[in-house]
């Protein structure tokens, strides 16, 4: 379980969250929507501990994140995340890719780790792939190269920072596909999206962000049916 | 240490030294001027279709980047000397860097002009510009912008190379000063001062084209 | 006058020896401040990529310098105070300091630029993933890194052995020194500027071919 | 209390004596077709290492560092050709003369000049820091040429600049004028310039009085033994200068 | 009106149009599809002459663009052009970006050229920006710039080349809402686009390209609707 309380931050002077109080359980497929600058990004790297907080508190499955003593390397393994920007490692095989973090941060033998990044890439559908180097993947290969990646640590949690934004729009539909599969399997999920199809149909939950505050939060059909705050309208109407 | 330093005879030619300074100035701007227009020449060279222009260019930007620049002083002092071709020690260092900044000027205009986005051209075309009003109007504004900060670096580049003058008996300042001190003995002293000069024109230039860069381009 | 003794004499073949011997100086003196400058020039540019403010500022004002006073001067300073303060090193000696702490100024910018180069995403995508800072800058950051990094670095060897030419003002027989030597007792200026011109470019000109390459390969 | 060492002692305990040699000067020094250092200086190196029973090391140095290297200490003495000014006796010390010289030109075939007022408006070069530059140079500043004016970093380019038509006039010592000469079909001997002969002495650290004065007595063997002319002869040809100063005591 | 018949071109020996033969008429709205590479931004460019053509001809109100003494500058003043990016000089103010074009080639004066440019940015909803660099601006506003730059020479053609693509989704809103101001205004246009919904609401035809060739022309209800050819087909259920 990911509990957000009263969740304060700040870059400088600038308040980019302002009270964020927020529970995902185990098993729950949660979106967040809301427009650009509205700190969903920023929501996600206080989460995994990626920026630190001025205020509040971030609890993963108990452990405060943001403790003095908190072992963030550990806290991180269980909580995959995928980001907007393809960031495959460019150094490495779409097969090291996978296998370097279960090496060197599980310290799983070498063996192991390939075993393991191969079982994922085929989950994802890169069984072809093993031995490519990133810049001869497409876009929404790499995608998935980067959640194959993640799963790889066998996190509980995966956070998606809208995964899909970047890509050609013919190659939008193979990453929400990976999505929707790692959903179904019951992965808990926080997944910023621009995709509002995919949070209609995916989530258990979606959260409407605006300037820094958590506007909204309901089912898809309490928020893209009657939705009430009138930016979450706004927005919706904008996006269609 | 056994050394007393004395710094009276330096501070006493302090007022030479400045002035040789100034020569150092005017010849690497000199150059600079100079090595700019050639650059430009020389880019536009190599991306042209013709293959005599492209190897000429070719030539000389590779000669230029790829031998040590007291070489080219060197021969562009003795080596054309044994053709009779005679510059004064004014002019082979002038000559020289010219040559120098040229060569890799060349290579930053032909970067800048590749960098600008092609659409950038064919928009100007779209408009109904001519060939040459898309390129003066549209293009090298931009190209400027993307050369500017390297010109800067080749301008101080100029300045610090044009202390091999010394070498061929031209005295701006590092010559004047290797002058000063063969007469004095006292090197390392004049060199330091020297040193201190050099220091002071490179960071003047810098912010100098900090100042302008800030007036020129406010649209980033 | 006694006929055995003659001071000006032709071209001969074993002044090629003489010209290859010094091209092996050259080659020495170029390879040693190359790797010392590079192992200094890493660890600085690390400081000034991740440091504290105040490391970096210090460390960048020193480099400054380097970058800043004509490399000529930087060696005659640094001859002639060597003596001063009670080391007597020969001009091969002085000649690698200077051009090391030389190498090492350019090198830690480039070496900056590179850790720099390797954005916010990456790391925060290595981190993400459990990997501590050693790791990430293990794994992930230096050898990525190092893609962005390798054709600068060419660059400033290059540039570094160019350079080299200028210990030829401290005295000491390099490949420069040696041709002017030969030039004046032979008379053949511009045959022996050739050959030395020759040397450069063809140690030089394939490896700036090789660089362009690399970074023309790795920009995808 | 210990007795301080002074240079005669290093030198000797060293077991190696670093002497500073100018190698653009032929004859008095020069490289030879194997680009080996040869002439007369160098044998005077040679034979003062010999007296002192160590080894020598030849330190081959421009005009402009001689004197830099003495303070520095990165040679024990220089048989340079060093002219014995009172500017530079502040700076280092100097032994009686060794050798002696007049200041001459090496003109450009057609040039026309004959005499050394000629040298005005012509185009003039020496090598940096001799005392020919600075002689010439206090002319040239009552002429007003002084931009006329080419100072090189050896006298060899000197040379090579007159031959090549860059200069005028190249001037340098009698000493040189024949070689050179010989060696340049278009370079003819110039006039004898008017400043004073050259008391050239070889040079040590001031303070080192045992040392210069060890040099002195070097200086008089030399001469006494025979080997100061048999060296001149071999290298200049001709009789040797008297080294006497007329009406002083040195 | 703009013919184009028997259409080739290649680079050099990559044959990129097979042979296109499409008429516009005056006051007609069409909407060319088709997956990447396959010829759609060549066409644009050849029909106002910014590439040359090998084969076929291009003719615009009766003047073959191709031809050896066609005069290019004139023809494209009257063929008005978007592309998908890089659209707007970015050393110029909106204002300056918009005059530049009708004082350098239609030679007005600075007040009649700066009257113009005031004019078409205010069309487009720009009014407030006109002093402000591209850099200041959104990338939509950026694209709108580039449209009113064009208007500002009164072409009787527009030509867009996926104008939209490279926005962020909450800003191709304004975009598409610009250029469907400018066909009810009754304009020709040419619209490469990679939005279904314009294409479907907006066009007068739509044609779908596929490898050079173009496959399919008809109504927006005959190709969204009842496609003929296999590819539009496939083509379409990828894009949704
Ligand atoms: N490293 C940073 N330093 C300063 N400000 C930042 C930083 N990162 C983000 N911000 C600011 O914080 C605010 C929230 O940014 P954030 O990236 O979380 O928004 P977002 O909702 O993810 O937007 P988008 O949809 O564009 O990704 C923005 O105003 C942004 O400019
Ligand atoms: N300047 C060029 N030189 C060589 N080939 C080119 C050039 N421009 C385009 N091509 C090739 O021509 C083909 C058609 O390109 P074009 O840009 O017209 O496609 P498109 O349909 O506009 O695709 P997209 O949707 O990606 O913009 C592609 O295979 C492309 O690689
Ligand atoms: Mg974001
Ligand atoms: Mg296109």
């Amino acid at each position: 379980m990911i509990e957000i309380q009263n969740l304060h931050k700040y870059f400088d002077v600038h308040h980019v969250l302002k009270g964020i109080d927020l529970t995902v359980e185990k098993g729950e497929v949660l979106s967040i929507i809301g427009s650009s600058g509205s700190g969903k990004s920023t929501l996600l790297y206080c989460i995994n501990g990626l920026e630190a907080i001025q205020q509040g508190e971030v609890i993963v499955d108990g452990v405060s994140v943001h403790d003095k003593g908190a072992d963030l390397n550990r806290i991180r393994q269980n909580l995959g995340m995928v980001f907007q920007q393809w960031n495959s490692f460019p150094h490495l095989t779409a097969l090291e890719n996978v296998a370097l973090a279960p090496r060197i941060v599980k310290k799983l033998s070498k063996a192991e780790s390939l075993a393991i990044a191969e079982q994922q890439l085929k989950h994802v559908g890169l069984a072809d792939k093993l031995d490519a180097y990133p810049s001869s993947l497409s876009g929404g290969q790499q995608q998935r190269l980067a959640i194959s990646r993640a799963l790889a640590m066998e996190p509980e949690y995966m956070l998606f920072d809208e995964a899909t934004s970047a890509l050609d729009p013919e190659l939008v539909g193979e990453v929400l596909e990976t999505m929707r599969m790692l959903a179904e399997e019951g992965m808990t999920m926080i997944c910023v999206t621009h995709e509002m199809g995919f949070a209609r149909d995916v989530s258990d939950r979606v959260a409407y962000f605006h300037d820094g505050v958590m506007e909204e939060i309901g089912t898809p059909d309490q928020i893209f049916g009657t939705p009430v705050s009138q930016h979450t309208q706004k927005f919706l109407a904008n996006v269609r | 240490m056994d050394y007393n330093f004395h710094w009276r005879p330096v501070f006493n030619k302090l007022p030479d030294l400045l002035e040789a300074g100034l020569l150092t100035l005017e010849v690497s701007l000199l150059s600079m001027v100079i090595g700019t227009v050639l650059g430009l020449l020389l880019a536009l060279a190599k991306l042209s279709p013709l293959k005599p222009a492209r190897w000429f260019a070719i030539t000389w930007i590779e000669l230029a980047r790829n031998t040590p620049a007291l070489f080219q002083l060197f021969f562009f002092g003795f080596g054309l000397g044994a053709f009779g071709w005679h510059l004064s020690p004014f002019l082979i260092v002038l000559v020289g860097l010219s040559f120098n900044n040229a060569g890799y000027l060349a290579e930053n205009f032909r970067g800048g002009f590749q960098a600008v986005p092609e659409n950038q051209y064919r928009a100007a075309r779209s408009l109904g510009m001519t060939a040459f009003q898309a390129t003066t109007r549209i293009v090298i504004p931009q190209v400027f912008k993307i050369v500017y900060h390297p010109m800067t670096n080749q301008m101080v580049w100029a300045v610090l190379m044009s202390s091999l003058a010394m070498m061929v008996g031209y005295r701006e300042l590092a010559g004047e000063t290797q002058f000063l001190a063969s007469k004095t003995f006292r090197i390392f002293e004049y060199f330091l001062a020297a040193a201190v000069i050099y220091y002071v024109i490179v960071k003047i230039i810098l912010g100098l084209s900090r100042l302008l860069a800030w007036r020129l381009f406010r649209y980033e | 006058m006694n006929e055995t003794v003659t001071f000006f004499s032709g071209f001969k073949i074993n002044d090629l020896f003489f010209l290859g011997e010094a091209a092996l100086q050259t080659l020495m003196i170029a390879a040693i401040s190359i790797s010392s400058g590079t192992l200094l020039g890493a660890i600085c540019g690390w400081g000034l990529a991740e440091g504290k403010t105040v490391v970096r500022w210090t460390l960048n004002s020193i480099l400054d310098v380097f970058r800043s006073v004509p490399l000529l001067i930087q060696l005659i300073l640094f001859y002639n105070l060597f003596p001063i303060i009670g080391f007597d090193l020969g001009p091969f000696a002085s000649g690698i300091i200077v051009l090391s702490m030389y190498t090492c100024a350019l090198v830690a910018s480039v070496v900056r630029g590179g850790i720099e180069s390797v954005q916010q995403p990456m790391r925060r995508a290595a981190r993400s993933l459990g990997m501590s800072y050693l790791q990430s800058m293990r794994h992930v950051i230096f050898p990525i890194g190092l893609r962005a990094v390798l054709p600068s670095w060419i660059g400033v060897a290059l540039g570094v052995l160019k350079d080299s030419a200028l210990v030829s003002v401290l005295g000491y027989v390099e490949l420069l020194r040696a041709s002017q030597i030969l030039m004046t007792r032979t008379q053949e200026p511009f045959l022996i500027l050739a050959l030395a011109g020759a040397f450069y470019f063809a140690l030089s000109y394939p490896l700036s071919r090789y660089s362009k390459q690399l970074e023309e390969r790795w920009a995808s | 209390a210990p007795v301080q060492a002074d240079k005669l002692d290093d030198v000797i305990d060293n077991g190696v004596l670093r002497c500073g040699v100018v190698l653009d000067f032929p004859p008095i020094g020069f490289r030879d077709e194997n680009n080996e250092p040869a002439g007369f200086d160098v044998e005077y190196c040679k034979d003062l290492a010999k007296v002192l029973e160590v080894d020598y090391k030849l330190v081959p140095l421009t005009w402009s560092e001689r004197l830099p290297s003495i303070v520095t200490n990165r040679t024990d003495v220089v048989f340079g050709s060093t002219s014995d000014t009172l500017e530079r006796g502040k700076t280092v010390g100097f032994s009686i003369p060794y050798v002696l010289y007049y200041s001459q030109a090496v003109v450009a075939e057609g040039s026309g000049v004959k005499s050394f007022e000629d040298l005005k408006g012509k185009r003039v070069a020496s090598a940096l820091g001799t005392m020919q530059e600075q002689h010439y140079l206090k002319y040239a500043k009552k002429w007003g040429v002084e931009h006329l004016y080419q100072g090189y970093q050896s006298e060899n380019e000197v040379f090579l600049a007159v031959a090549q038509g860059k200069a005028d006039v190249g001037i340098t010592s009698n000493t040189t004028v024949g070689p050179i000469v010989k060696q340049y079909d278009n370079i003819e001997p110039g006039p004898r310039m008017p400043w004073e002969t050259d008391y050239t002495s070889a040079i040590g650290p001031r303070k080192d009085q045992s040392w210069l004065n060890y040099l002195n007595l070097f200086i008089t063997h030399q001469v006494r033994s025979g080997r100061y002319d048999e060296l001149w002869g071999k290298y200049v040809g001709g009789d040797a200068p008297e080294l006497r100063i007329p009406g002083v005591y040195y």
